[in-house]
């Protein structure tokens, strides 16, 4: 059976406004997920946030997850941010 | 680490650059004091100031929340990023959260140099990459809703 | 117009640009919110500040003067053709003259607009410009002598 | 016999302390002289500022005289800036 790992991730704006108000949720998962299997976790847990996805980025660990690089794993204790389009300056 | 004065976090990035963000409204002075140095010749800034109108419709409010470990990160990475392309003194950069009233600095970059093309382009460069990769985000209220806004310089770099 | 303040000269040109020559120090945050509009997204602003070497040699004292009534016109100029090159809210300008110590601004430029582009164009525009036209002098002291300095923008307009 | 005018000239910065801080002469010359008669005129009057007499550019009346363009003549009244080379910013 899979080691259990558990990552926490991070709801910003836009994204934790259309799950509730929820800006922060334990992942428990099997290790070996990838960044895009925990987004798709999140996305059922909060259907609301569906209308958001296709604009949305991650960042594991305050780095941004390139959308275009290999899938990336997460391991136990990572922070995976939900990054809605930014409107800082 | 925090200051005396309330809630503000204050760091101190690589160069002794002055990197915050803070819910307060930012003190120009201090920041222009910081990057004064009497080997410069020039200080370049620039202020984000927050409008009252957007297409036509009057903002009553602004609100800024920032993501903020990451935001640190990335505003000392661009600090990093121009002190490799010009050739500067001094540099803070500043950026306020929570809601700011408009005609208020909601970022405010100042950057020192012995000659002024370098504190002019490197200032320009902050503020363009601030736009493009810092996880900070801003909500307008209108009387008859409210909207988070987008960055083109963000959406355009992750685009794919 | 003269100010109650002192030994201050002070007029307001074309489309309420506020254009400044005077003895005191420049109060940066005075012309800052000259500019501040609460319909503008952006201040840039550049401050020319004085040195204290000069290829190695210690600068003890710097001292500018002005041709005022020309350097007022030719000030009120350069706003004015920034005006029409870029879109722009408000413009202050502002130069010192007398004994300026090092570290201090000798000149300050703060221009306002919708969009950040513009300000920060016109802001490097103006400075290149006072550089090439305004008849302003400083001259340096040294411990072993003095020299007039020449801004090399000047020279280039000027050499047939 | 010509009419007898007054021109203002204006000494400033290096050209002033070469004139030994004199910052100020009045021209009382014939009509029809131009800005270059009255800086030879000047330069007569103050020949240690012969040295700076190359770098010299001429003000009339607050505007720049342009050496390209043909002479021009001066008026009663005018007021005749020597602007050495300038250093402001």
């Amino acid at each position: 059976e899979k080691k259990q790992i558990t990552v926490r991730a991070l709801l910003f704006a836009h994204a934790r406004e259309l799950a509730g108000g929820v800006s922060e949720v334990s992942l428990h998962i099997d290790d070996g997920w990838t960044t895009a299997q925990c987004l798709e976790n999140i996305l059922t847990r909060f259907p609301a946030l569906k209308s958001l996805a296709s604009c949305l980025t991650l960042a594991l660990n305050d780095n941004y997850v390139d959308k275009n690089a290999p899938p990336m794993l997460v391991k136990d204790g990572d922070e995976l941010a939900l990054i809605p389009p930014i409107s800082g300056g | 680490m925090a200051s005396a004065d309330g809630k503000v976090v204050e760091e101190e990035g690589v160069e002794d650059d002055v990197v915050e963000i803070k819910e307060k409204p930012l003190d120009i002075m201090r920041y222009m004091d910081a990057v004064r140095d009497s080997s410069a010749g020039a200080i370049a800034t620039f202020s984000g100031t927050t409008r009252d109108t957007f297409e036509g419709q009057e903002v009553l409010e602004l609100r800024y929340e920032a993501y903020e470990t990451m935001a640190y990160r990335e505003l000392r990475k661009i600090c990093q990023a121009a002190r490799e392309r010009w050739e500067l003194k001094r540099m803070a950069v500043a950026h306020r959260t929570g809601v700011v009233p408009t005609g208020q600095e909601s970022v405010f970059i100042a950057v020192s140099s012995i000659h002024r093309q370098d504190a002019l382009k490197a200032c320009q460069f902050v503020i363009d990459e601030i736009k493009a990769s810092v996880p900070i985000w801003k909500k307008e209220i209108y009387n008859n809703g409210e909207s988070w806004k987008q960055n083109s310089e963000f959406l355009t770099r992750n685009t794919t």
